[in-house]
């Protein structure tokens, strides 16, 4: 018997052709004094049509910092210092999302990148009904909708994500927290946006019900072929629902490539590491490394590459020079990149 | 709906001890009407007289405590509060129909009127954390901590110097009937506006302070984040997400704080000599009339209990979460 | 590329990591707490309210009861706050009233703090019909009307000096802070680390007294600090009122003194002002160190981060919530500034 | 209550305003026999309910003017009245006034001990025609101004209430010049009626208006939205008289009754009447007056025997007319160390050598007494004596006096047409309670035999001679041992404005006490005519 | 099931722990007493020397079983045994009894972050807890020593660096550390390990439960892992049970729990975790999950396109009659709604087991 099966879609792949959101160099701080912290730093990641790309990384690595930075919806004191966030619709002009005017702004949102927060109890309302938060959503991008039609829609899009429509009226408080997440979903496909962002959208949730929705999330893009970027720090989920992997650390992007690549074969001694830290559930029981230390302090980070410190294969020039992200030198046929002084790029130091 | 009966027991159990309080207080005291009687008219009374006025006010019977605990209840349970003997022989309960009215209104209405403006600039000020208004804060606090009392004071110097523009004090013109015309109500309001401007001066920091606060908490929320990120438009974050959350606090508060905000309020009625029931309160202290000291403090004590009935209905309204759930 | 597998990982950190937090958190706070402007600002206004206290009858110039024949005389060098009806320098008035402020503020709000941690930590910590009862009768107390029952109180104790209105004040104001206490120890008592030190064979007492109420330090402060600016206000109404018979001199005292001999018709302003300034001064003090105990426990409530700054185009930006400002500086140069 | 404005609209010709500062806002009450009624608090109760007979206050010596008893005559040692009734008075209800009716107005005081305001032991009333003969238990000569002070009310109104005592009266039906227009919150309108039995006042209405206090009565005088009141006023010349010195007058008549301090005599050293008379030396009664009293409200006693003047003048002993307090630290000091003090430096101490110190103690919202006592502490400071003021709780106070717990307090004494009430309430030890007990006189203990004899020779006294000869020794015992140190005289004054009425008495006129609640207003009201 | 050859340190039998729940409404009016039935009928053993893993989704009432067993709540019935004595229920009142008894069975929480005392630093807790259970030894010196051994043992060394730190100086994995060598610090016998590890970050968790084993080893300690991560508890434990709904479903060899699990929750729970292999190595995943069903009657019920159990974890305060899956359960038999299914044998090895209907036949 099988009660699931491989979440990814392996056609996606060739969809995604062309980038639909592309970061260049994008640096997020908190705070704008020397005491800043620096939370994301020149961080350069391609989003294409149709694919999933997952965001790794432990626990204030910077993911969400870098979620929110390119939406612009960073709490103060966050503070976007360089960079650019190009936006492609599939019909039109590329956009810097960075440069919108704040109408134009709230226009984009949602439209056309909508996102899933980490939790969703704090994500929701409590004090507004569902029907409520689904409609202001509808009502705020088509304004002339009647008030019926959008009803309807809020109905079909909870249907979509498997609630009962009766569900409509309730609050969020009535509702388990499954079922949360999936209002949560519904809200963000509303209206079809190009892009989902989705920061952590099951780590609350026990594994069942995470697979649940995954699932969901997997058929919906099936239907509606929206990219989405997955953030979390659960790699061994990411390997199995995500077409492309970026590993973060310290702020920084350290390695991207295909998940299936990335599993095999990660050439970045953390994400050698994070993948080492996984207990398997199957296959021999092979003994875990995991990764000594602890994660860097972003306001006094170590010099050189910031890993180096953990780093179990450090040598000279990590405690010195910052490795840049490019193509390995060793690896040049595949599709990745990685930050380490063991693999120096080849071709992209250009 | 489990909420409602906590604060329906909560309620009962209040007002029976303000009862009690109410009915103990009194009896503690040292000394007794009748030589407050004299302290009030210090040297136009004779030493004989005393007695007499003793065996008027019904004084010279002695009953147990406890005798006289239950006589209160039974008494209060036809609504009866007894005689004033300040105002001898009027029940105490026509004292307080003629002055509560007053009261009511002036704290019903600064009341209202600061808690309107001070949640919504706090609402303002809490968005805008890190802009100008800002600079509102240090005033705001220096003036909520002018006692209330002083601050009419000041209101009336300023008044009297400058030529008397509002009336300084009562509740309208003497020799005005009191009715329902417009001349009296005009020169009613007209009277009120000074305690009114004060009461409101004195109080609206507080709520500002605690709205702005509270403003401060939720923008940070996640759902806030998220009604931006949904892209709402600016008004509908603020009104629908961040100000509609923040509130809830401020509701709850709101009948609480009344018991402090009556206080301040008694003493604003003593500077402007406005004939609500503060005025008389202290007064009846001043008489030792114990029976309207009693009557004033019941029926305070339970408006503020219905304010904060009032404030529950107004927070179960507003907070779904309270509510059965389906 | 695998590396050989540690196995068990070392616990301990390369040196250079961590010992960031050399200080202990308590000297960190604390310097954290004393930074903010408005503690330093309310602080400074209260030692010098605090120093004039302890040192009242000597620092003033006149005996604050003594006649003299300068009656009624606006503010000039002489009497700097001007005098009475009888020739009392107002001035000495004000600083030697400033000791019985203190003294009632203070204590009030110590009897107040005490008896709110005493209820309001009991009736959070334990449960049952003992706790449901106190945390009623605080809940009871915050509705009753507090003025005027102090005021009736304080009508029916025969000697009203500076202590009994202090207990009567206390006694009657402690329920705001029983009813933070509360919910902040109920709160509390369901934590981890009480239930760990419960495990780990704590006593009841200890529990209460050395897992918990360390942690309401902050709360404790800023309720005994709300109690002390209430007994203030509430002391000087009383004696604004004539029902205390406060024999020292006070503020009320003076606004009493002024009331009763209708100042503000004499156009004596000199009466009431400066008793009335100091009151809202001391008040105000009292404030700012209370917003600096609430920012301390709540850092979203924090103020002190800047909100706005010049981008190096010379524009100011202000960081606005759901937009987040970018601003495309000339970039930084590579950010490994340590 | 007070702008100019509000004055503008109460200011219409043939209205008389009286104002009284003391802050009931209540739904009226009329009854004439409570102390709390609107009618007793504002005064018009005269003007509805008119005595028996007016005793002008200003002067306690001169014989009371025939009211509604023509003749009264005393018989049976002051223990019998009888009193002819007037026969042309009618009711305001038409009816006519019969001495049935004054009957009644003894005979409700007699069954109502709660209306019975003066105590006053009645024994049998009777009428027949129109004369009504009372009988009391005892002399009742130093109550014979207050027995025809009685005000005599309808009696058909009153026998059909339950309790008079409790009544508003709220159609009052009365033999005076007014009748009740309209009633307010604060304000009582009296009309006049036109079938009085004396020629109608010019005063054509009279607006009775309470207010809060003194701060809102002041600018009410000021404006002119009152014409007549009786308040406090700190610095009157300034604050009111200033204003319109024209028109705006003040005069405070004194009463026989007297303020002062008064001493727990059963308290050493203050059992020693050398040092209360040396203390008495030094008081500054001026200081008093001016500052405590802020000049005028309380009139300043002069005389040694304590009895105001000019009131009192006929009454005091020829040895000490004319003789006054004068502040004479040199003398005090030699009457003390003459009898056994002593001065160590600055300090007085007492013949067993302790240090003379005492707590003056008044209640803290009294403000001219608080202001009285703190010059009294300076004053005793200049003969070493330290005195410390203690601002007590009103009632703690009153507890404290009454069972003589204290060791100084100002007070006041009774007041009478004769300086009996003020003395006896001084002296008499009938009157004396231990301490702990509640005394309702004598609150200092004061125990002389010789002064209790002289004031039951007065009251027993047949004839004036025997009075003044018991009245002389009573001041001779005063001035001697001075149980209580007397520093000012009841008043019975007011504030008013000539600027629409004039023909107030004042002291080149004093045919009555202008105080607007005393009885004289009656009389005062009758001689108001409009200012031209 | 036979009895094992280790010693057995801690044993519960038929423990039951029913919350009450404040009643609303109407409710409040009747006299029916309704309860949240969080944990029913539990038996476990915990061996020296054995790690036992206790796993199941969020709610099914691992923790209260954890604070049951610590006596930190007094159980609604059942016993709990401690090298075959029982425990009175009034040790839950704390106490002399309780003091000797969290001697010896100590609770490591699972939240680092909350279960140090902010305001105190590491000295104070490890302190506190030598002087409650008389370890600290006469005078400062041994106690010292004392110290130093305790942040030895969890490889806090030197001991001088994070005696004076608070715990918010401390990373988690160092916080977790202290707080199990807190639990040390009473040198007990059974280590109740409360989902030690899931608040902490991925790079870090393996340090602690790689801690956790070598202290199993060293000191011989009976160790209850409780855990929502399967895969863990495969990787640590040497016994896994399986709870649903506050029910035993499953209990057994970790390996042959995980790789062929029997009852159908814990199939359904160990195909909802997730797995880069099934990615790489499809047909292999496929294969494993098939089968658990060799182990019974399922066998004919498996296979590809079975419906996917949705729906939700039932409520605990009305729990559904019979097996507590059932509603979700893609096997579902009538017997399963109404008949409570005993601990049945799965397999011939005898250690495993699972409580459902479908392996009836297989016990028999
Ligand atoms: N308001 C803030 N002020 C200062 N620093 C902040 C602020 N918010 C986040 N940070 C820091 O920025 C860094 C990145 O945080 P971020 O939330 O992006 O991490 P993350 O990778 O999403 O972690 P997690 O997995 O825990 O969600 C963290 O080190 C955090 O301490
Ligand atoms: N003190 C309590 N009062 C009432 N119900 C409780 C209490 N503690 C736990 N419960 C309930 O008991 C059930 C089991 O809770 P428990 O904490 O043991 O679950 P858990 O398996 O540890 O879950 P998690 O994985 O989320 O920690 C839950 O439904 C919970 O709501
Ligand atoms: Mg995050
Ligand atoms: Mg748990």
């Amino acid at each position: 018997m099988s009660m699931s099966k491989p979440l990814t879609m392996k056609p996606s792949r060739s969809i995604a052709a062309d980038a639909v959101l592309d970061i260049r160099g994008l640096c997020v701080d908190y705070g704008v004094d020397d005491n800043a912290v620096r939370a994301v730093r020149d961080v350069s990641l391609t989003l294409r049509r149709g694919e999933v790309l997952g965001l790794a990384g432990e626990s204030g690595s910077g993911k969400s910092t870098l979620a929110y930075g390119l939406a612009r919806l960073l709490p103060p004191p966050g503070v976007i210092s360089a960079g650019e966030v190009i936006y492609s619709p599939p019909d039109g002009e590329p956009v810097d999302v960075l440069t919108l005017a704040p109408l134009a702004l709230r226009a984009f949102r949602w439209a056309e990148t909508s996102i899933v927060f980490q939790g969703a109890m704090n994500s929701l309302n409590p004090v507004h009904k569902v029907s409520t938060q689904l409609i202001d959503v509808i009502a705020a991008h088509s304004p002339g909708m009647s008030r019926r039609a959008m009803l309807d829609r809020a109905r079909e899009l909870l249907t979509m994500v498997g609630i009962a429509p009766d569900r409509l009226h309730a609050y969020p408080h009535q509702l388990s927290g499954g079922m949360r997440q999936r209002v949560m979903i519904g809200m963000a496909l509303a209206l079809e946006p190009k892009i989902v962002i989705m920061d952590e959208p099951t780590t609350a949730l026990d594994v069942v019900m995470q697979r649940q929705i995954l699932r969901q999330i997997v058929e919906l893009r099936e239907r509606f072929g929206f990219s989405v970027l997955f953030i979390t720090h659960d790699l061994s989920l990411l390997v199995e629902f995500s077409d492309r992997i970026a590993i973060m650390y310290g702020g920084r992007i350290v390695e991207e490539a295909p998940a299936a690549l990335l599993y095999r074969d990660a050439l970045h001694p953390y994400s050698h590491g994070l993948l080492h830290s996984f207990p398997a559930l199957r296959g021999p029981r092979r003994e875990l490394a995991g990764i000594p230390g602890s994660p860097p302090d972003l306001q006094a980070m170590p010099s050189g590459c910031s890993f180096h410190p953990r780093c179990p294969r450090r040598f000279d020039p990590c405690a010195v020079d910052i490795p840049v992200l490019g193509s390995p030198a060793d690896r040049v046929r595949e599709a990745r990149t990685v930050a380490c002084w063991l693999h120096p790029a080849g071709g992209a130091i250009d | 709906m489990r909420f409602f009966l906590r604060r329906f027991a909560f309620y009962v159990f209040t007002a029976w001890a303000a009862i009690t309080i109410n009915f103990f207080i009194p009896r503690l005291i040292p000394g007794d009407p009748v030589s407050a009687l004299v302290a009030g008219m210090r040297g136009q009374i004779t030493s004989d007289q005393i007695q007499s006025l003793t065996v008027l006010f019904g004084l010279d019977k002695h009953e147990s405590v406890w005798m006289q605990y239950v006589d209160y209840l039974e008494q209060l349970s036809h609504g009866d509060l007894g005689i004033s003997f300040g105002n001898f022989p009027l029940p105490v309960t026509s004292v307080l129909a003629s002055a509560l009215p007053w009261t009511l209104l002036l704290i019903g209405v600064t009341t209202i009127i600061s808690f309107a403006i001070g949640t919504l600039l706090g609402i303002v000020v809490g968005w805008r954390r890190g802009s100008w208004l800002d600079g509102l804060l240090p005033v705001t606090t220096f003036l909520s901590s002018i006692p209330y009392f002083w601050l009419g004071l000041i209101a009336v110097s300023v008044v009297t110097y400058a030529g008397y523009f509002l009336p300084i004090s009562g509740g309208y013109d003497p020799g005005l009937v009191p009715s329902w015309n417009l001349e009296f109500i005009g020169n009613a309001i007209e009277h009120g506006l000074l305690p009114a401007i004060t009461i409101v001066v004195a109080s609206v920091g507080g709520w500002l302070l605690s709205m702005r606060n509270m403003m401060v908490t939720v923008t940070a929320e996640d759902y806030v984040t998220v009604a931006h990120a949904k892209g709402l438009s600016e008004r509908r974050v603020v009104m629908g997400y961040a100000a509609r959350n923040a509130l809830l606090p401020s509701v709850s508060g709101f009948g609480m704080a009344l018991g402090l905000v009556v206080g301040g309020t008694f003493l604003v009625e003593y500077v402007f000599s406005y004939p609500g029931i503060g005025l008389q309160m202290l007064q009846a202290i001043a008489r030792h009339d114990y029976p309207l000291i009693q009557g004033i403090f019941l029926v305070v004590t339970l408006a503020v209990l219905a304010a904060n009935f009032l404030a529950d209905i107004a927070y179960l309204a507003l907070d779904p979460r309270t509510r059965k759930e389906g | 590329m695998t590396a050989a597998a540690t196995g068990l990982t070392t616990a301990t950190p390369p040196p250079d990591l961590t010992g960031t937090g050399g200080a202990p958190r308590r000297g960190r706070g604390l310097r954290r707490f004393l930074v903010n402007g408005k503690v330093t600002t309310g602080l400074v206004i209260l030692l010098i309210f605090a120093v004039v206290a302890v040192l009242g009858d000597t620092i003033a110039p006149y005996d604050p009861s003594k006649r003299s024949s300068d009656i009624l005389q606006g503010p000039g060098w002489k009497h700097w706050f001007g005098t009475t009806h009888i020739g009392q320098d107002i001035f000495s008035q004000v600083i030697v009233g400033t000791r019985s402020v203190m003294f009632v503020g203070l204590a009030a709000g110590a009897v107040a703090t005490v008896v709110g941690v005493v209820i309001g930590v009991t009736s959070g910590y334990l449960s049952g019909a003992a706790a449901e009862s106190l945390s009623a009768i605080s809940n009871v107390f915050i509705v009753i009307p507090a003025l005027p029952l102090i005021i009736i109180i304080t009508n029916v104790v025969p000697n009203s000096g500076d202590w009994t209105i202090a207990l009567v004040i206390g006694c009657t104001s402690w329920a705001w802070g029983a009813r933070l206490l509360r919910a902040q120890t109920l709160s509390l008592r369901r934590r981890d680390f009480v239930e760990a030190a419960r495990a780990t064979g704590e006593s009841t007492w200890r529990l209460i007294g050395f897992e918990i109420l360390p942690n309401l330090t902050a709360i404790i402060a800023s309720s005994f600090i709300g109690t002390v600016m209430f007994a203030v206000a509430t002391e000087i109404a009383l004696a604004f009122v004539g029902v205390s018979g406060i024999s020292e001199w006070n503020w009320g005292e003076i606004l009493f003194w002024a009331q009763g001999q209708q100042a503000l018709p004499q156009g004596a302003w000199w009466w009431f002002v400066p008793a009335g300034l100091c009151i809202a001064l001391f008040g105000t003090a009292l404030s700012l160190v209370n917003f600096g105990i609430d920012e301390f426990v709540n850092p979203r409530l924090r103020s002190n981060a800047r909100r706005s700054f010049r981008a190096a185009d010379g524009r100011r930006v202000r960081m606005r919530v759901g937009f987040t400002p970018v601003v495309q500086a000339p970039p930084r140069g590579e950010d490994n500034e340590r | 209550a007070c702008g100019g404005k509000s004055a503008a609209t109460t200011k219409s010709s043939g209205v008389l305003n009286i104002g009284m500062p003391d802050g009931a806002t209540l739904p009226a009450n009329n009854n004439p026999y409570l102390d709390a009624s609107f009618a007793k608090h504002l005064g018009y109760t005269w003007l509805i309910w008119e005595p028996l007979a007016l005793q002008n206050e200003a002067k306690p010596t001169a014989d009371p003017k025939p009211w509604l008893a023509t003749k009264w005559d005393w018989s049976n040692g002051y223990s019998t009245l009888t009193l002819t009734i007037r026969d042309n008075v009618k009711w305001s209800d038409g009816s006519a006034m019969t001495a049935d009716d004054v009957a009644y107005s003894f005979q409700i005081m007699k069954d109502n001990k709660g209306v019975n305001y003066y105590a006053l032991p009645i024994k049998d009333v009777s009428s027949s025609g129109s004369t009504v003969t009372v009988n009391f238990d005892g002399s009742q000569y130093v109550n014979r101004t207050k027995i025809l002070s009685t005000q005599v009310v309808n009696k058909k109104q009153w026998s059909a209430m339950a309790d008079p005592s409790k009544d508003t009266v709220a159609n009052p039906i009365g033999t005076g010049p007014y009748k009740i227009k309209s009633v307010t919150p604060s304000t009582v309108t009296l009309d006049v009626r036109s079938d009085y039995w004396q020629k109608p006042p010019k005063v054509g209405e009279i607006r009775c208006t309470t207010y809060s206090g003194n701060d809102t009565q002041l600018p009410a005088l000021t404006s002119g939205a009152t014409d007549w009141s009786y308040e406090f006023l700190a610095n009157a010349k300034s604050t009111f008289v200033a204003r319109d010195p024209a028109h705006f007058k003040l005069w405070f008549p004194p009463a026989l009754s007297a303020d002062g301090l008064w001493f727990n005599t059963t308290k050493k050293p203050f059992d020693n009447p050398h040092l209360r008379r040396a203390m008495s030396m030094v008081v500054n009664r001026d200081d008093i007056f001016n500052e405590g009293e802020a000049g005028y409200f309380k009139p300043k006693i002069d005389n040694i025997t304590g009895i105001p003047t000019p009131a009192g003048d006929p009454f005091i002993a020829a040895q000490y007319k004319g003789k006054s307090s004068q502040a004479d630290v040199a003398t005090a000091k030699k009457e003390l160390t003459d009898n056994g003090f002593t001065y160590a430096g600055n300090t007085l101490k007492d013949p067993t050598g302790k240090a003379v110190t005492l707590t003056l103690s008044d209640p803290a919202d009294w403000n001219d007494y608080q202001t009285d006592l703190t010059i009294i502490k300076d004053n005793l400071a200049t003969i070493g004596i330290t005195a410390s003021i203690d601002k007590a709780n009103q009632d703690a106070w009153f507890d404290a006096v009454g069972k003589g717990n204290f060791d100084a307090v100002m007070h006041w004494t009774n007041g009478g047409a004769t300086p009996y009430d003020m003395y006896q309430n001084i002296m008499d030890s009938a009157q004396l309670q231990p301490i702990g007990t509640t005394a309702s006189g004598n609150y200092g203990r004061f125990n002389s035999p010789d002064a209790t004899a002289a004031l039951k020779a007065y009251t027993a006294a047949t004839d004036d001679a025997g009075r003044q000869a018991a009245l002389e020794k009573i001041e001779q015992i005063m001035v001697e041992q001075m149980p209580m140190i007397p520093t000012s005289a009841g008043n019975l004054g007011a504030e008013y404005s000539t600027a629409k009425w004039t023909g107030w008495p004042d002291e080149s006129n004093p045919y009555e006490a202008n105080q607007p609640t005393r009885p004289g207003m009656l009389d005062v009201v009758l001689h108001l005519t409009p200012a031209s | 099931m036979t009895t094992p050859a280790a010693e057995v340190v801690l044993e519960a039998e038929g423990l039951t722990k029913h919350f009450p729940v404040r009643k609303r409404g109407r409710a409040a009016l009747s006299r029916e007493v309704r309860v949240v039935h969080a944990v029913d009928d539990v038996d476990l053993r915990l061996l020296r020397g054995q790690v036992t893993s206790l796993v199941g989704e969020s709610g099914s009432g691992k923790s209260t079983v954890a604070r049951l067993l610590a006596q930190l709540y007094p159980r609604t019935s059942g016993d709990i045994r401690l090298h075959g004595e029982p425990t009175p229920l009034a040790t839950a009142r704390g106490g002399r009894r309780f003091r000797a008894y969290c001697r010896r069975v100590q609770l490591i929480f699972q939240d680092p972050f909350a279960s140090l005392n902010p305001v105190h630093n590491v000295e104070y807790h490890l302190t506190r807890a030598l002087r409650i259970h008389g370890r600290a030894g006469q005078g400062k010196e041994q106690l010292r020593a004392a110290l130093a051994n305790l942040l030895d043992r969890v490889q806090l060394t030197p001991a001088d660096r994070y005696l004076s730190k608070y715990p918010h100086e401390l990373s988690g994995g160092q916080r977790q550390r202290v707080a199990i060598a807190r639990a040390l610090a009473a040198d007990p016998e059974a280590l109740l390990a409360d989902e030690p590890v899931s608040m902490l970050d991925v790079s870090i968790r393996l340090g602690v439960l790689n801690l956790l084993r070598d202290l199993k080893e060293r000191l011989n300690l009976a160790i209850l892992y409780i855990t929502h991560d399967i895969a863990s508890a495969r990787y640590f434990a040497d016994t896994v049970l399986v709870m649903y709904a506050g029910r035993m479903v499953e209990g057994g060899d970790s390996e042959t729990v995980t790789q062929r699990p029997a009852h159908p929750y814990t199939r359904l729970l160990v195909e909802s975790a997730p797995d880069p292999d099934r990615l790489t190595s499809e047909a292999g995943s496929l294969g494993e999950a098939g089968g658990a069903g060799e182990a019974g009657t399922a066998g004919g019920v498996g296979g590809a396109g079975a419906p996917v159990p949705g729906g939700e974890p039932p409520s605990l305060i009305s729990p559904p009659a019979g097996c507590r899956f059932h509603p979700r359960c893609p096997f579902v038999m009538d017997k399963c709604r109404t008949e409570l299914p005993p601990r049945l044998q799965v397999g011939d090895t005898g250690e495993h087991w699972a409580a459902c209907w479908l392996f009836e036949g297989v016990a028999a």
